[in-house]
C-alpha cells in the first residue's frame, strides 16, 4: 500500500530566497507526525504549500485515495480542502464576526449541497438539509465541549477556546489529513496537557492522519510517531522521537541551543 | 411528510391570497379635471434644475421667471375674466434628475395645486414630468426642452399638456445647415457636439441630415470637459471651412478659446445654448470672432420688438448683467401662460392648456410666437455673429 | 419545522398587511400621487441597496458600479416594451434585463473581483461608466436623449411585490449555506479557501445576484418613470445607493430598509427648501455619519425568530 | 508629424493637470487610507479664492497662488478636523461617505452662496504662444507642467528627507506604533491634509488661469479623473500619482485624436481595469501579500 501523502522534492522560492528546498516527506494512514525546527525554518511555508495556500515552485505532492492517486500540485486551496486536507493557522484565522456554530457550518459548505431555487424559496428539502447540517455541527462542537458557546461570536472566545474551535472547524471539512500549525502556542502547561489528550482523541475517534508544527517539545515527544526536522528550508533529519533526540545534527542545530 | 403537506397547503393559500389581492385591488384612478384656481392668486409651479449638472442654466431660467412674475404682479396681476389675480410662484429644485423631476411635478400638481408649470430646462427632466402632469391635467411650458419628440406621445399624437417655448432641434439644426451652405459657403465642416444630453446630439443629428456639404469629422465632448485641444488639433489638420458645435456656452466658450489659440480661425457655428454673454467672457473677447449661432433672440428682432428691449433693460437693472437666452425663454414661458389665461378668461389648468395650444401672434421677447399643432412655437429664427465678443451682425434665415 | 412555517407565515402576513395598508391609504386619499411617487422611489432604492448590501456588507466586496447594472435593466425594459407593449412584454423585459446584467456581471466580476478594497471599487466604477458610455453612444438606446414615452406597467403594487420578492431572495440567500460561504469570504479569504470554500465562486455569486436585482430595479424605474437617460445611471447614482447602504449599516438588511425610507422622506421633505435642499442633505449626511459611524442600525436585523424565542424565554422565566 | 507632436503636448498639459490633482489624493490616501472625495472641491475653493482676490483685492499672480494654497491648506485641515477625525477609528467606508457628504456640502454650499454660474477667471498672466517647429505651446501650459513636476519632486523630498516626512511614512504604515515612538499622529495627519490641500488650492488657481472658466461643480469631473490617475499610478505613491496623471492625459488625448472622442472616458476606464488586473495595486503601488 502506498503512502497516503507523498511529497517529493518540494521547492519554494520567494524571489531570490529559497524558503523550502527539496523537501520530501510522506504521511501514512492514521499516523501522527510532527514537524519541528527553529523559527524561520520554513515550517509554515511547507504547510502553505501542502494545503495550496501558495503554489510550489517545483516538486510534487500526491494524495492516494481508494481509487488511485491524485496530484495536488497547482490545485487551488479549496479543492485540496475538498480532497481531505484541512488545517489550522499559526495566528488563528477564525471568522471572527460570525458565531461559533457558523464557523463550523461554513467548513461543511462543500459537503452539504443545496440548490439555489430550494434555498431561495425555502423548500422543505432546504430545512431538512439545514437541520442535518446543524445537528452534525453541534455533535462536533459537543465533542470539544463548545456546546455552550454555539451562539457566541468567535472573536469573543478566550484564546485557548479559539484554538480549539479552529480544530473543530478543520475537522468539520471531514479531512483525511489534518495539519495543525502550533496548536499549543500561547497555552499554559495545563492547557497544553489537555490539548495533547484532545489531539490523541481526535486522531483515534476520527481515524485521521495529523501533521503538526509545534515548539513545545513535551507535546511533540509525547504524541508524534515520526518527526521531521526542518532547518533553513531543507530537511535535516527524520525519525522516531528517540532517534531525533539522539541525532547530533539536530541537537546542534536546534536542541543544542537549548542545552 | 405530513409537515411538508402543511407547508404546501400554506404556500398554496398564500398564493391564492395574493392573487385575490390583485384581483380585488382597485387602486381607484382618480380622474381629476385639472386644478381650479380659487382665491386671488394664480399659482404657477416652477420645476427647475437648480442644482446638479444643469444648475447654471436652470438658475438663469429662474431669474427670467421671477422677473416676469414680479413684472406682472407689479401691474396688478393677470386679468382673469375682468378680475386681476397675482401670480404666486412655487419654485422647486429637481436636482437635474429625472426621478426628482417626476416627484417635484407630482408635488406641484397635487399638493401645491398649481394651475400651470414652467420648466424643466432639460428634455430628460421634462419627459419625466409628463405622466404626472398629464394625470393631473396641468399644462407645463418648458423654456428649453429641445428634443423634437418632447411634445409628442409615442403614437405621434401631441401630448395635451406639454408645451415649449424654444425651437425643437430639427428646426435649429437645419437652419444652421442652410446658413453654413448658403451664407458661409462652407463645403467641408467638422461637427463637435455635446453628447451628455439630447441637446447637442439632437442638433448634430438634425444638422447632418440637412447639410449638403461634406461632414469631414464628427466628434463629441461631455458637459464639464475643459480640455478640447486633442480634438481641435485633429480638426486643424483636416482642412475644414467651418465647425458646427452645438452645445452650451460653458463648453463652447472654452472650445472657441482653445480653437483660436491653436490657430483654428474658421467660423464656429453653434446653437441658442451659446447665446449668453458669458460665452465671450469665457472665450475671451479677442477670441470670439467669426462666431455664429442660431437664436430667437437677436439684436435685429430686438430692435423692432419693444417687448425685448423692455425685457433686456429690466433684466439688466435687476440682475446687473446682460440677459441670456435661457432667461428670455423662461420669461416668455410665463407670459405665454398669462396670455393663455387671459384669452380663455380662466385660470383653471385645463383651460390654460387649451389657451396655450391656441397661442397666436404672441409678442414674446424671443419673437412673435404662434403655437403649432405639435405645441412647438413657430417663431422667426436668426443667426447672430460675434466679432471681438460683441454681436456685430445678424442674419435672417428663411 | 413547524416553527419555520410559523415564522414564514408571520412575514407573509406582514407583507400582505403592508399591501392592504397602502391600498387603503391610497383609496382613502391619504397617499396621493406625490407620496406614491416617493414610496415607489423608496421601494426601488430598497431593491438597489439590498443588492448592494449583499455585495458590500455580506461578501465584503466594495463595488461602486451598481448603477451600471441598473441601467441594463432599465434599457432592457424600455427597448422591449417599446415593441411588446403588454404586461407580458414588461415581465419578459425584466427577465431579459436580468439575463443581460448577469452576463455583464460575469464579464466584469470574473477579472475584477480578485482586486481588493478601493481598487475593486474603482474598477467596478469604471466598468459601470463603460456601460453608461456605451449606452450613451448606441442608436437603439436613443443615445444621450435617452428614451421616453415608455409604457407604464410598473405601478406601485408591482414595485411593492418586487421589493418583497427581491428582499426574500436576498435575505434567504444570506441566511443559508450560500450566505455563510459568502460571509466567510468577507471575514477571511485564506481561511475560507482552506475550509473548502471556492472564494471566487461565492464572491461572484453575490456579485451576480446583486447585479440582477439591480436590473430588476432598473426595469421598474424605467417603467414607472416612463423616461430614462444615460445620465440617470452615472457615478453619482452608484454613490447614492452606496450612501443608503452605509447609512443603514453595512451588513444589515433591516438597516437598508430604514435608511432608504429615511433618506427618501428626507429628500422629499427637502423639496420644499428650494436651492438649499442639497446643502441640508449633505450636512445631514455628515452629521449622521459622525454620530452613527456604523450606520443607523449597525448590523442589527429584525428577526421574527428572535422575537418569538425571546418572548418564549420570557414566558419561561415568568412561570 | 506636427499634429502628432502637438497631440503629445496636448496630452502632457492635460496630464499635468490631472497629476497636480492626483498628488493631493495620493498623499491623503497614503496616510489614512481615505479616498478624500472632497479633494476636487478644495481645488474649486482654491479657484474661487483666486478669482475673488484677483478681482476684488487685485492680487498679483504669485500672491494669489500662495494665498490660495493657504486657503486650501486651511480648509483641508478644517475638514479633516471636523469631518474625518471623529471617524478615525470607524470603518473606512463610513469616512468615505462623510467625504462624499463634505463634497456635496462644498459644491452645493458654494452654488447656494455664490450661484452656480460659470465665471471667467481673470487673465492675470497674459497668455503667450510659442511656436516650436510647428508645435504650439503656451506659457501657461509650461507653467503648469513645470509646477506639477517641481511639486512632485518637492513632495518626494519632503516625504523622504524631512523629519515630518518620516513621521508621515511611519503613521501610514502603523499609526499605533508611530504613536508609541512619540509621533503626534493628529499633527502629522493635519500636516498631510494641509500639504495635499495646498496643492489643490494651487491647482485651482493655475487651472482657473489656464482654462479661464470656474464654477462650483468644476471639481467633480477632474476630481474623479485625478482619483483614477492616483489609483492607476498606485494610490499612496507620489511618483505614481504623477505618472498616472500623465498616462491618463496622454491616453485621453490619443483616443480623441484618432476620432473616438465619444468613448474617451470608456477607454480610460478600460485601460485602468486592464492595468489593475496586471498590477493589482497600480503601477507604483506595493502589492502587500497577507502573511499566513
Amino acid at each position: 500500500m502506498s503512502k497516503l501523502l507523498q511529497v517529493e522534492n518540494l521547492v519554494k522560492n520567494f524571489g531570490g530566497l529559497t524558503a523550502v528546498s527539496n523537501v520530501s516527506l510522506h504521511l501514512d494512514n492514521n499516523e501522527l507526525v510532527a514537524l519541528i525546527g527553529p523559527n524561520g525554518a520554513g515550517k509554515t511555508t511547507l504547510f502553505n504549500l501542502l494545503t495550496g495556500v501558495i503554489p510550489a515552485s517545483s516538486g510534487s505532492i500526491v494524495l492516494s485515495g481508494e481509487n488511485g492517486t491524485y496530484p495536488l500540485n497547482g490545485k487551488r486551496a479549496y479543492k485540496i480542502a475538498d480532497m481531505g486536507l484541512s488545517r489550522t493557522f499559526q495566528n488563528i484565522r477564525l471568522f471572527k464576526n460570525l458565531s461559533v456554530l457558523d464557523n463550523v457550518l461554513i467548513a461543511m459548505t462543500s459537503k452539504f449541497k443545496e440548490g439555489f431555487i430550494p434555498t431561495i424559496f425555502r423548500f422543505p428539502s432546504y430545512y431538512k438539509t439545514e437541520a442535518r447540517l446543524v445537528a452534525e455541527a453541534k455533535k462536533l462542537l459537543a465533542i470539544f465541549e463548545l456546546t455552550d458557546d454555539v451562539d457566541v461570536l468567535a472573536k469573543n472566545l478566550p484564546y485557548g477556546t479559539q484554538r480549539r474551535l479552529e480544530i473543530v472547524r478543520a475537522l468539520a471539512t471531514k479531512p483525511q489529513i489534518l495539519f495543525l500549525d502550533e496548536p499549543a502556542a500561547g497555552m499554559n502547561p495545563e492547557e497544553t496537557a489537555n490539548l495533547t489528550q484532545l489531539i490523541l482523541k481526535v486522531q483515534h475517534s476520527f481515524h485521521i492522519t495529523i501533521l503538526l508544527i509545534e515548539h513545545d517539545m513535551s507535546l511533540v515527544m509525547n504524541l508524534a510517531q515520526c518527526i521531521y526536522v526542518l532547518d533553513h528550508g531543507s530537511l535535516l533529519a527524520q525519525g522516531t522521537p528517540d532517534e531525533i533526540q539522539a541525532n547530533p545534527a539536530v541537537i546542534k542545530a536546534y536542541l543544542g541551543e537549548e542545552a | 411528510m405530513k409537515k411538508t403537506m402543511i407547508k404546501k397547503v400554506v404556500s398554496m393559500a398564500a398564493i391564492v391570497m395574493t392573487a385575490g389581492i390583485f384581483a380585488g385591488c382597485s387602486t381607484a384612478k382618480t380622474t381629476t379635471k385639472g386644478n381650479q384656481t380659487t382665491g386671488n392668486t394664480i399659482k404657477i409651479g416652477v420645476n427647475m434644475e437648480l442644482s446638479g449638472a444643469a444648475a447654471g442654466y436652470g438658475n438663469s431660467q429662474k431669474q427670467g421667471i421671477q422677473l416676469a412674475a414680479a413684472e406682472i404682479n407689479k401691474d396688478g396681476g393677470i386679468n382673469v375674466n375682468g378680475k386681476k389675480k397675482k401670480i404666486k410662484l412655487i419654485i422647486r429644485d429637481n436636482k437635474t434628475s429625472t426621478n426628482t423631476s417626476a416627484s417635484v411635478a407630482a408635488q406641484l400638481v397635487n399638493n401645491d395645486k398649481v394651475a400651470a408649470i414652467v420648466g424643466p430646462a432639460t428634455t430628460n427632466a421634462g419627459t419625466a414630468e409628463i405622466p404626472n402632469i398629464t394625470k393631473a391635467a396641468v399644462p407645463s411650458v418648458s423654456p428649453s426642452a429641445t428634443d423634437p419628440a418632447y411634445t409628442l406621445q409615442k403614437s405621434g399624437k401631441v401630448q395635451p399638456y406639454v408645451f415649449r417655448a424654444c425651437y425643437q432641434n430639427n428646426f435649429q439644426g437645419s437652419t444652421a445647415a442652410k446658413f453654413m451652405t448658403n451664407t458661409l459657403k462652407a463645403k467641408r465642416v467638422a461637427v463637435y457636439a455635446d453628447n451628455s444630453s439630447d441637446y447637442g446630439t439632437g442638433l448634430a443629428k438634425a444638422f447632418k441630415k440637412a447639410y449638403t456639404g461634406k461632414v469631414v469629422d464628427s466628434q463629441f465632448f461631455t458637459a464639464g470637459d475643459k480640455d478640447f485641444n486633442a480634438v481641435l488639433t485633429s480638426f486643424k489638420s483636416k482642412k475644414i471651412d467651418a465647425i458646427y458645435a452645438p452645445g452650451y456656452y460653458n463648453e463652447l466658450g472654452l472650445i472657441i478659446k482653445q480653437a483660436r489659440q491653436a490657430g483654428i480661425n474658421v467660423p464656429i457655428v453653434g446653437s441658442d445654448g451659446m447665446a449668453d454673454p458669458k460665452l465671450a467672457q469665457i472665450a475671451g473677447d479677442q477670441n470670439a470672432s467669426k462666431i455664429y449661432y442660431t437664436t430667437p433672440f437677436s439684436d435685429d428682432v430686438a430692435k423692432d420688438n419693444p417687448t425685448a428691449v423692455k425685457f433686456m433693460n429690466k433684466y439688466k437693472a435687476r440682475y446687473h448683467q446682460d440677459a441670456p437666452t435661457f432667461s428670455a425663454l423662461a420669461y416668455d414661458s410665463v407670459y405665454m401662460i398669462k396670455t393663455a389665461i387671459e384669452n380663455e378668461k380662466s385660470a383653471d389648468s385645463v383651460k390654460i392648456a387649451k389657451g396655450l395650444a391656441n397661442i397666436k401672434d404672441f409678442d414674446g421677447v424671443t419673437g412673435k410666437i404662434t403655437m403649432n399643432k405639435n405645441h412647438d412655437p413657430e417663431k422667426p429664427i436668426a443667426i447672430e455673429q460675434l466679432t471681438k465678443g460683441k454681436v456685430s451682425n445678424s442674419f435672417d434665415i428663411k | 419545522m413547524k416553527a419555520n412555517v410559523k415564522y414564514n407565515l408571520v412575514w407573509l402576513i406582514m407583507m400582505v398587511a403592508g399591501f392592504y395598508l397602502m391600498n387603503t391609504l391610497i383609496l382613502v386619499g391619504v397617499i396621493d400621487s406625490f407620496i406614491e411617487n416617493m414610496l415607489v422611489t423608496i421601494g426601488i432604492n430598497i431593491i438597489l441597496a439590498t443588492g448592494l448590501n449583499l455585495i458590500i456588507g455580506f461578501a465584503g466586496q466594495f463595488s461602486l458600479g451598481h448603477a451600471g447594472f441598473m441601467a441594463i435593466g432599465a434599457y432592457a425594459t424600455a427597448i422591449v416594451t417599446q415593441t411588446a407593449s403588454t404586461p407580458g412584454g414588461f415581465y419578459a423585459s425584466i427577465f431579459i434585463g436580468i439575463v443581460i446584467s448577469i452576463i455583464a456581471a460575469l464579464i466584469v466580476g470574473v477579472p475584477t473581483l480578485r482586486l481588493r478594497g478601493d481598487y475593486l471599487a474603482i474598477a467596478t466604477m469604471g466598468a459601470s461608466e463603460i456601460i453608461r458610455i456605451l449606452i450613451n453612444n448606441m442608436k437603439i438606446t436613443g443615445g444621450a436623449a435617452g428614451m421616453f414615452n415608455i409604457p407604464q406597467f410598473a405601478d406601485w403594487p408591482t414595485v411593492y411585490i418586487m421589493v418583497c420578492v427581491t428582499t426574500i431572495i436576498i435575505v434567504n440567500f444570506i441566511h443559508s449555506r450560500a450566505g455563510r460561504a459568502v460571509k466567510s469570504v468577507r471575514e477571511d479569504e485564506i481561511a475560507a479557501e482552506a475550509m473548502g470554500i471556492n472564494v471566487t465562486k461565492w464572491k461572484l455569486a453575490a456579485f451576480v445576484l446583486g447585479a440582477s436585482t439591480a436590473a430588476v430595479a432598473g426595469s421598474l424605474h424605467a417603467s414607472y418613470l416612463q423616461t430614462i437617460a444615460p445620465n440617470d445611471f452615472g457615478i453619482m447614482e452608484s454613490i447614492s445607493i452606496l450612501i443608503i447602504v452605509v447609512l443603514g449599516g453595512v451588513g444589515s438588511i433591516t438597516g437598508t430598509f430604514v435608511a432608504a425610507v429615511v433618506l427618501g422622506v428626507l429628500d422629499t421633505v427637502l423639496q420644499n427648501f428650494g436651492a438649499l435642499r442639497m446643502v441640508i442633505y449633505a450636512a445631514a449626511l455628515i452629521l449622521i455619519m459622525i454620530f452613527k459611524p456604523s450606520g443607523l442600525l449597525g448590523t442589527w436585523e429584525l428577526s421574527i425568530k428572535k422575537i418569538f424565542s425571546r418572548s418564549k424565554r420570557k414566558e419561561r422565566v415568568e412561570s | 508629424m506636427e499634429t502628432f507632436f502637438q497631440q503629445i503636448i496636448n496630452g502632457l498639459s492635460l496630464g499635468s493637470i490631472y497629476a497636480l490633482l492626483a498628488l493631493g489624493y495620493t498623499m491623503v490616501y497614503g496616510i489614512i487610507k481615505l479616498i478624500n472625495f472632497a479633494h476636487g472641491d478644495i481645488y474649486m475653493l482654491g479657484a474661487f479664492w483666486g478669482y475673488y482676490v484677483i478681482n476684488v483685492w487685485h492680487f498679483n499672480f504669485i500672491s494669489a497662488l500662495l494665498s490660495a494654497m493657504l486657503v486650501g491648506a486651511a480648509s483641508g485641515v478644517i475638514i479633516e478636523y471636523f469631518a474625518y477625525r471623529p471617524l478615525r477609528r470607524s470603518p473606512r467606508i463610513t469616512a468615505l461617505i462623510t467625504a462624499i457628504g463634505v463634497s456635496f456640502l462644498l459644491e452645493n454650499g458654494m452654488s447656494y452662496l455664490f450661484s452656480s454660474n460659470t465665471r471667467d477667471f481673470p487673465q492675470i498672466i497674459k497668455q503667450v504662444n510659442y511656436h516650436i517647429g510647428g508645435v504650439l505651446i503656451s506659457n501657461i501650459q509650461i507653467l503648469i507642467l513645470v509646477t506639477a513636476c517641481v511639486l512632485m519632486v518637492l513632495l518626494q523630498l519632503i516625504i523622504k528627507k524631512t523629519k515630518m516626512g518620516r513621521a508621515m511614512r511611519a503613521v501610514s504604515v502603523d499609526p499605533d506604533a508611530a504613536e508609541l515612538v512619540g509621533i503626534n499622529i493628529n499633527w502629522t495627519i493635519s500636516f498631510t491634509f494641509a500639504l495635499g490641500s495646498a496643492l489643490a488650492g494651487a491647482a485651482g488657481v493655475l487651472i482657473g488661469l489656464y482654462y479661464n472658466s470656474i464654477d462650483p461643480l468644476m471639481g467633480m469631473t477632474p476630481g474623479i479623473k485625478a482619483f483614477v490617475a492616483a489609483v492607476l499610478g498606485g494610490i499612496g505613491s507620489v511618483p505614481g500619482a504623477s505618472v498616472g496623471g500623465f498616462i491618463i492625459g496622454i491616453l485621453e488625448t490619443f483616443v480623441q485624436s484618432i476620432g473616438l472622442s465619444a468613448y474617451k472616458d470608456a477607454v480610460v476606464y478600460f485601460v485602468l481595469i486592464v492595468i489593475l488586473l496586471i498590477l493589482p495595486a497600480g503601477i507604483f503601488g506595493k502589492n502587500t501579500k497577507e502573511k499566513v
